[in-house]
C-alpha cells in the first residue's frame, strides 16, 4: 500500500509566493489526491541577518527602532521586549505610568491584530464578505492607533526608561469611544464566527494540536491556549501594567466547555481576547498613575547612561500571537549592544505545524497554518544582532551574489513555475 | 428557391454569432450586476456594472503566455473550445422567451452533455499547463463534475417524464417543456416534490458556475488561482467569456425548465414587437432572479467548501433531495 | 505542583548539580504600582552536566517552557544560553531560567535535548548554521535560515575569522555614500 | 479597442520579498470596504500571469531576489511594476547585510515609487494611478 502512495503522491510547494501563505514560507506538502502524508518547513525566505544591519545603527536606542521593524504587525510587542530587556541590563527604573501607556498601546495592538487576523482567516476558506467585514471593523482600531501614536502601524512609542508619547486626560473619551464601539459589536463578531455553520465546518476538528503536543514543542500564545494549556505571559510573569491586573488566561472551554485544540478553538480564543484587552485598557485609563512618562527625558543622557551599563536582560511580553522575547547583554564603555537575541512567538508555533497538517487534505492548510498567526518575517528576520568591534564592511561580493542567484534559481525552478 | 436557400443559410450562420454575441453581452452584464451586489453586500461601492467588459477589453491587448513547460497546442486549443462549448449550449436554450436557436436538433439531455464540455475544456486547460496547482485544480473540477451530475439530471429526467404523461411531443425537447408549463399540471403533491426539484437545480446552479461555496477547483487561496494559473491575455479572456455565457446559459436553462412563462400571452398582447420586447424583458428579470438568488446571495453569505464536503454535499444530500421531489411527483401521479 | 522559591530552586540545582554548579544569581525587579516581582534566575554549568541539569529542570516542572537558546562569541569561548521558564500558568509566579554552558572554541560541541524537549530542534539548528556549535546527536542536520549555498564554515554570528568575510555584505546602492567611516 | 483599456481594469499581483508585513496590511486595507480599490476595477489576483501590476513590498533577501525576477517574467506584457514602502525603494533600516540584494530596481525595472514606513492606503492608490497614466501612454502610441 505504501509504495502506491509513493508512486501517486507528489510534492505540491505551497509558498513562498502563494496566496495561501501570505508570508513567505515554503512548506513542501507530500500529497495523495487530496490528503497530505508529510510536511516539511523550510523557512528563512526572508532572512536578512539584522546584525549587520545593527553595525550601522549601532547604539541601543536606535536599536528600538529596529525592534520596530522585525515585524509590521508587532511593531509595538518588539519594542516591548526590547526595552524591557535593556533596562534589566542597564538597571534602569521605569516610572510606573509609562508602563500604563505601554500596556495600553500592547492591547490597542492586540484588538488590530486579532482582528486583522480574523478577517484573513475569513478569506483563507473563502469567505469574503466576513473580511471585509472585519477589515471595515478593523478600521476604527487603526484610528485610534493613529489618534494616539501619529501613525497607522508603526507606533513609536516605546523608548528604554518609558515611553515618547504621553496619553493625557482628554484623549481618554476618543479612546473610550473606541472601546464602546468595540464593545457594542462584539455580540454580531461572535456569532458571524462562533454560530456561523459553513465556519464550523471548516474549521471544527481541522488542524487539531493536542495538549500534549503544544506542551512539548513549547508553543506559545492564543495557539497553545487553544489547546487547553493557560501559558500566558501577561498573566505568568510580571511586566508593564498587568502586573497590577489580575489577568486570566483565555482557554476555549469557557465557551464551549471542552477542549479540541482546533482551529476554531483558537478563533474562540482570539474572539474572547479581543474582549479581554478592551477591558485591560479601561482598567489602565481608571488606573492610570500621575508622573513621568520616561526616567530620562534627554536622550544624550540616556545614551551614556547605556554606555556605562554592564549587565544582561530578558524581557518577554505576550505579543498577540504569543510570547515574543528579547535577549539583551550590555558591555561597559562599548555603544553596541553586546549581544541582541529575538525570538518570535512563530518561531516557536512552526515547529508543531507538521503535525497539525498531517493526514488533514489541502483545502485544510490555509486555515490551518494561518491559524497559528504565522509571522514569518518576525521568525526570520530578527535572529541576532551580534555586535562586535566594529568592522567595517564597505565591498560587495557580486560573485557570490551570482552564484547564490544561479544556485537557487536552479534548485527553485519546479517550485514556483 | 435560390433566395430562400441563401436566407437558410445567412441565417444559420448570422443566428449563431447573434446569439453568441447576445449571451457574451448579458453574461458579462449579469457579471458585473453580480460583482457590484456583491459588493454592496460586503459593505464596498464595488465596480461599476460594465467593469466585466474592461476586464474583457484590457485582457485581449494583454500578451498570452505560454509557459514552456505546458502542451502549447492543448493549452491554446481549450480556451477556444470552452468558447466553443459555451456557445453551442447557448443555442439549444430557449432564450429571451423565444425558441431555441436550434430547436428540433437536440434536447434536454443534448444540453446535459453539452454542460460538461466547459467544464471538460478546463480541465484539459489545467492538466495541459503541467502547473500543480493547476493539476489539482483540475482534479478538483473533475470530481465536482461527477457530483453535481446526478441531481441536475434527477430534475430534468423527472420533469420530462411528468411531461411525457400529458403530451405525445418528446417531452425532452426544451419547447415541450415551455408548451406545457410543469406547474400546470401537477397537484398540490406535486407542486411540492416541483418545490424541491426547484431547490436542488438552484443549488447545482452555483456549483455548475463554479461559485463560492463550490468554487474549489479555483479557490484562490489554496491553489493560487486554480485551474488557470498559467493563463494570460486573450486565452483568459476566452475563458473569462466562455464563463460568462455559461452562466447565462445555465440560469436561462432553469428558466426555460422551470419557468417558460412569457407575460405576453398572459397579458393578452399580440402585436408582434411589443410582445417580443415584454417577453425579452421578463426573461432577462427571470434570469436576473434566479442568478440573485443562487449566486449572488450565496456568494456573499456563506465560505467555500472544502472539495470532499462540496462533493458529498451534491452526491449524497442533493441527490436524495431531488428523489425525495421525484417522489412526491411520483405520489401525486398515483393518487 | 509545588513551588519552590528561587533561593530554593538555587539550592535544588546545588545538591544536584554538585561542583558542576558553576555559578547562579537571582534577579528580581518590582514592577508597577502594586511592586510585584519579575524573577529569573541565572545558572552557570559545566557542560558535562548540561543534560543534567536540563533533567533537574523537568523535575521542577514537567513539560518546562522552552524559550531560544541565544549563542555569543566571547573570545576563546562560546556561551550558549539556554532560555527557559517554569511554573507558567499559575498568576504571577513564572520564573525565568537562564541555563548558561560556556564551550571553548577548540571544542565547540553541546549534546542535544531534542529527546527531552522536542521544542528545541529549531533552536538547536539555528545555532549550528549561526554559530557553528556542532550539536552532537540533532536529529535533523539542515540548516534553518540560511541559504543552502551559503559558505560553508562561515558564521554569522562569530566575531572571529571563521564570522562573516567583509566582502560578503553589501550596502544597497543608493545608501553607499551615506556609510560610516 | 485598446485606447481605454487600462483604465479602471487594473489586476494586481503582489509579492512580499521579505518585507515587515507593515506595507502588506495597507495594501490589503487599500481593497478593503473603507477604500475599496475594486469600486476603481483594481483586483488582487492569485497569478502573476493573470496581472498588470506587480506590487512589491520588501528589500529583497538573496533567496527571493531569483524569484521576483521569475515572477516579473511571467507577468504579460504590458506591465507596471510598483514599489510599496521605503525598504523596497532604498533599503531603509535593512540597508546593509549579507543576505540582501535589493532593492527592488536593482532586479527588475521599477515604474512607480511608493515611499513610506509602512505606505498609507492612501499613497496606495495614488500609486496605482500613477501606473495607470503611465500604462495608457505606451498603449495609445501603439493604437494611434
Amino acid at each position: 500500500m505504501s509504495e502506491v502512495l509513493t508512486k501517486t503522491s507528489f510534492t505540491i510547494p505551497v509558498g513562498p509566493i502563494h496566496p495561501a501563505v501570505h508570508e513567505p514560507v515554503r512548506l513542501d506538502l507530500t500529497i495523495d489526491g487530496e490528503e497530505i502524508l508529510d510536511v516539511d518547513i523550510i523557512a528563512g525566505q526572508v532572512h536578512r541577518g539584522i546584525e549587520w544591519l545593527g553595525m550601522n545603527r549601532n547604539n541601543a536606542i536606535q536599536s528600538i527602532y529596529l525592534a520596530e521593524r522585525i515585524c509590521g504587525i508587532c511593531s509595538a510587542s518588539h519594542p516591548f521586549s526590547f526595552v524591557q530587556a535593556c533596562e534589566r541590563a542597564a538597571n534602569i527604573e521605569v516610572p510606573k505610568r509609562a508602563e500604563y501607556i505601554r500596556t495600553i498601546v500592547a492591547e490597542i495592538e492586540r484588538i488590530h491584530s486579532h482582528l486583522l487576523w480574523a478577517g484573513v482567516a475569513a478569506h483563507e476558506i473563502g469567505f469574503d464578505s466576513v473580511f471585509y467585514l472585519v477589515w471595515r471593523v478593523r478600521e476604527e482600531i487603526m484610528d485610534l492607533t493613529e489618534y494616539i501614536t501619529g501613525h497607522r502601524n508603526t507606533k513609536a512609542m516605546y523608548m528604554i526608561g518609558g515611553v515618547r508619547r504621553d496619553i493625557v486626560e482628554e484623549q481618554f473619551p476618543r479612546i473610550r469611544q473606541s472601546l464602546d464601539y468595540y464593545r457594542s459589536i462584539f455580540c454580531q463578531l461572535k456569532t458571524v464566527f462562533l454560530d456561523d455553520r459553513t465556519i464550523k465546518l471548516r474549521t471544527r476538528n481541522v488542524g487539531i494540536l493536542t495538549k500534549e503536543n503544544a506542551l512539548k514543542y513549547s508553543v506559545a500564545g492564543p495557539t497553545v491556549r487553544a489547546s487547553g494549556v493557560p501559558k500566558d505571559v501577561r498573566q505568568d510573569q510580571a511586566y508593564g501594567a498587568y502586573a497590577d491586573l489580575d489577568i486570566k488566561a483565555i482557554t476555549p472551554d469557557i465557551v464551549t466547555g471542552t477542549v479540541v485544540g482546533d482551529v476554531y478553538d483558537r478563533i474562540i480564543v482570539r474572539l474572547l481576547e479581543v474582549k479581554q484587552s478592551i477591558d485591560i485598557i479601561d482598567r489602565c485609563l481608571e488606573d492610570m498613575p500621575a508622573g513621568e512618562i520616561t526616567s530620562e527625558p534627554k536622550l544624550v543622557k540616556l545614551l551614556s547612561t547605556l554606555k556605562k551599563a554592564e549587565g544582561e536582560g530578558v524581557g518577554r511580553c505576550e505579543a498577540p500571537r504569543g510570547e515574543c522575547f528579547h535577549y539583551v547583554r550590555m558591555n561597559a564603555g562599548e555603544e553596541t549592544l553586546a549581544n541582541w537575541k529575538v525570538r518570535a512567538p512563530t518561531y516557536a508555533n512552526l515547529m508543531p505545524i507538521p503535525s497539525m497538517l498531517k493526514g488533514g487534505q489541502i483545502a485544510d492548510v490555509p486555515i490551518s497554518f494561518a491559524s497559528i498567526d504565522p509571522c514569518i518575517s518576525c521568525t526570520n528576520r530578527a535572529i541576532v544582532v551580534d555586535i562586535s568591534n566594529g568592522r567595517k564592511f564597505s565591498l560587495e561580493n557580486e560573485d557570490l551574489h551570482k552564484l547564490s542567484i544561479m544556485k537557487t534559481r536552479r534548485l527553485e525552478e519546479n517550485l514556483v513555475s | 428557391m435560390l433566395a430562400d436557400t441563401l436566407l437558410n443559410v445567412i441565417v444559420l450562420i448570422a443566428g449563431p454569432v447573434i446569439i453568441a454575441f447576445l449571451g457574451a453581452i448579458f453574461g458579462l452584464l449579469y457579471l458585473g450586476v453580480d460583482r457590484k451586489l456583491v459588493a454592496h453586500m460586503q459593505g464596498r461601492i464595488g465596480p461599476p456594472i460594465v467593469q466585466p467588459f474592461r476586464d474583457v477589453d484590457k485582457l485581449m491587448v494583454k500578451e498570452s503566455i505560454i509557459p514552456d513547460s505546458a502542451i502549447a497546442w492543448l493549452f491554446k486549443a481549450t480556451p477556444i473550445l470552452c468558447l466553443v462549448g459555451s456557445i453551442s449550449l447557448l443555442l439549444y436554450i430557449p432564450l429571451f422567451g423565444q425558441n431555441a436557436m436550434l430547436t428540433g436538433f437536440g434536447d434536454a439531455i443534448v444540453v446535459m452533455y453539452l454542460l460538461t464540455i466547459p467544464s471538460l475544456a478546463l480541465v484539459v486547460a489545467g492538466f495541459s499547463s503541467s502547473s500543480p496547482y493547476a493539476t489539482v485544480g483540475a482534479q478538483r473540477e473533475m470530481v465536482m463534475m461527477m457530483s453535481y451530475e446526478f441531481p441536475l439530471a434527477m430534475s430534468i429526467v423527472v420533469i420530462a417524464w411528468r411531461i411525457g404523461l400529458v403530451t405525445n411531443l418528446n417531452p425532452f425537447m426544451l419547447s415541450t417543456m415551455a408548451a406545457y408549463p410543469i406547474w400546470g399540471l401537477v397537484g398540490p403533491l406535486g407542486i411540492v416534490g416541483l418545490l424541491i426539484l426547484v431547490f436542488s437545480m438552484l443549488i447545482v446552479t452555483p456549483g455548475e458556475l463554479g461559485k463560492i461555496p463550490f468554487d474549489v477547483a479555483e479557490a484562490e487561496t489554496e491553489l493560487a488561482g486554480g485551474l488557470l494559473v498559467e493563463y494570460s491575455g486573450r486565452n483568459l479572456a476566452l475563458f473569462y467569456i466562455s464563463n460568462a455565457i455559461k452562466s447565462f446559459a445555465v440560469v436561462s436553462l432553469v428558466v426555460a425548465i422551470f419557468f417558460p412563462y412569457n407575460l405576453s400571452p398572459i397579458l393578452g398582447i399580440t402585436a408582434t414587437v411589443p410582445a417580443v420586447i415584454l417577453d425579452v424583458l421578463f426573461f432577462l428579470l427571470k434570469v436576473f432572479v434566479i442568478m440573485f438568488i443562487c449566486v449572488i446571495v450565496v456568494r456573499a453569505a456563506v465560505a467555500r467548501f472544502k472539495i470532499d464536503q462540496a462533493s458529498k454535499f451534491y452526491l449524497l444530500i442533493m441527490s436524495a433531495v431531488s428523489l425525495v421531489g421525484f417522489v412526491f411527483i411520483l405520489l401525486d401521479v398515483i393518487i | 505542583m509545588n513551588l519552590l522559591s528561587p533561593e530554593e530552586i538555587v539550592e535544588s540545582f546545588k545538591s544536584s548539580l554538585g561542583k558542576d554548579l558553576v555559578d547562579s544569581t537571582i534577579y528580581r525587579q518590582e514592577i508597577a504600582s502594586k511592586a510585584n516581582l519579575f524573577t529569573s534566575i541565572s545558572i552557570v554549568v559545566n557542560r558535562e552536566a548540561f543534560r543534567d541539569a536540563i533533567n533537574h529542570i523537568c523535575k521542577l516542572q514537567e513539560d518546562p517552557h522552552f524559550i531560544v537558546i541565544s549563542s555569543s562569541d566571547r573570545g576563546d569561548n562560546v556561551e550558549l544560553i539556554y532560555h527557559m521558564s517554569i511554573y507558567y500558568g499559575l498568576h504571577l509566579k513564572e520564573i525565568s531560567l537562564l541555563l548558561t554552558v560556556m564551550l571553548p572554541k577548540t571544542d565547540l560541541r553541546i549534546p542535544t535535548i531534542t529527546d527531552i524537549l522536542p521544542g528545541t530542534i529549531f533552536a538547536e539548528r539555528e545555532t549550528q548554521e549561526m554559530m557553528g556549535v556542532e550539536v552532537t546527536g540533532i536529529p535533523d542536520n539542515r540548516r534553518l535560515f540560511l541559504p543552502d549555498d551559503f559558505p560553508a564554515g562561515v558564521y554569522p554570528w562569530r566575531n572571529d575569522e571563521a564570522g562573516l568575510k567583509p566582502e560578503m555584505t553589501r550596502v544597497l546602492p543608493g545608501r553607499q555614500g551615506m556609510k560610516h567611516e | 479597442m485598446g485606447l481605454k483599456s487600462f483604465k479602471r481594469a487594473l489586476w494586481v499581483y503582489h509579492l512580499n520579498t521579505g518585507s515587515c508585513n507593515g506595507c502588506d496590511i495597507e495594501i490589503l486595507a487599500a481593497l478593503t470596504p473603507r477604500y475599496d480599490l475594486e469600486r476603481f476595477g483594481i483586483v488582487l489576483v492569485g497569478s502573476p500571469r493573470h496581472a498588470d501590476v506587480l506590487l512589491v513590498t520588501g528589500p529583497v533577501t538573496n533567496q527571493m531576489a531569483p524569484r521576483l525576477k521569475r515572477i516579473y517574467d511571467q507577468v504579460p506584457e504590458p506591465k507596471m511594476v510598483l514599489v510599496i514602502g521605503n525598504c523596497g525603494v532604498e533599503g531603509l533600516v535593512f540597508h546593509e547585510s549579507y543576505n540582501l540584494s535589493g532593492p527592488v530596481d536593482q532586479i527588475i525595472p521599477v515604474d512607480v515609487y511608493v515611499p513610506g514606513c509602512p505606505t498609507r492606503p492612501e499613497a496606495i492608490i495614488e500609486g496605482v494611478l500613477k501606473a495607470w497614466l503611465k500604462l495608457e501612454k505606451p498603449v495609445k502610441e501603439k493604437v494611434t
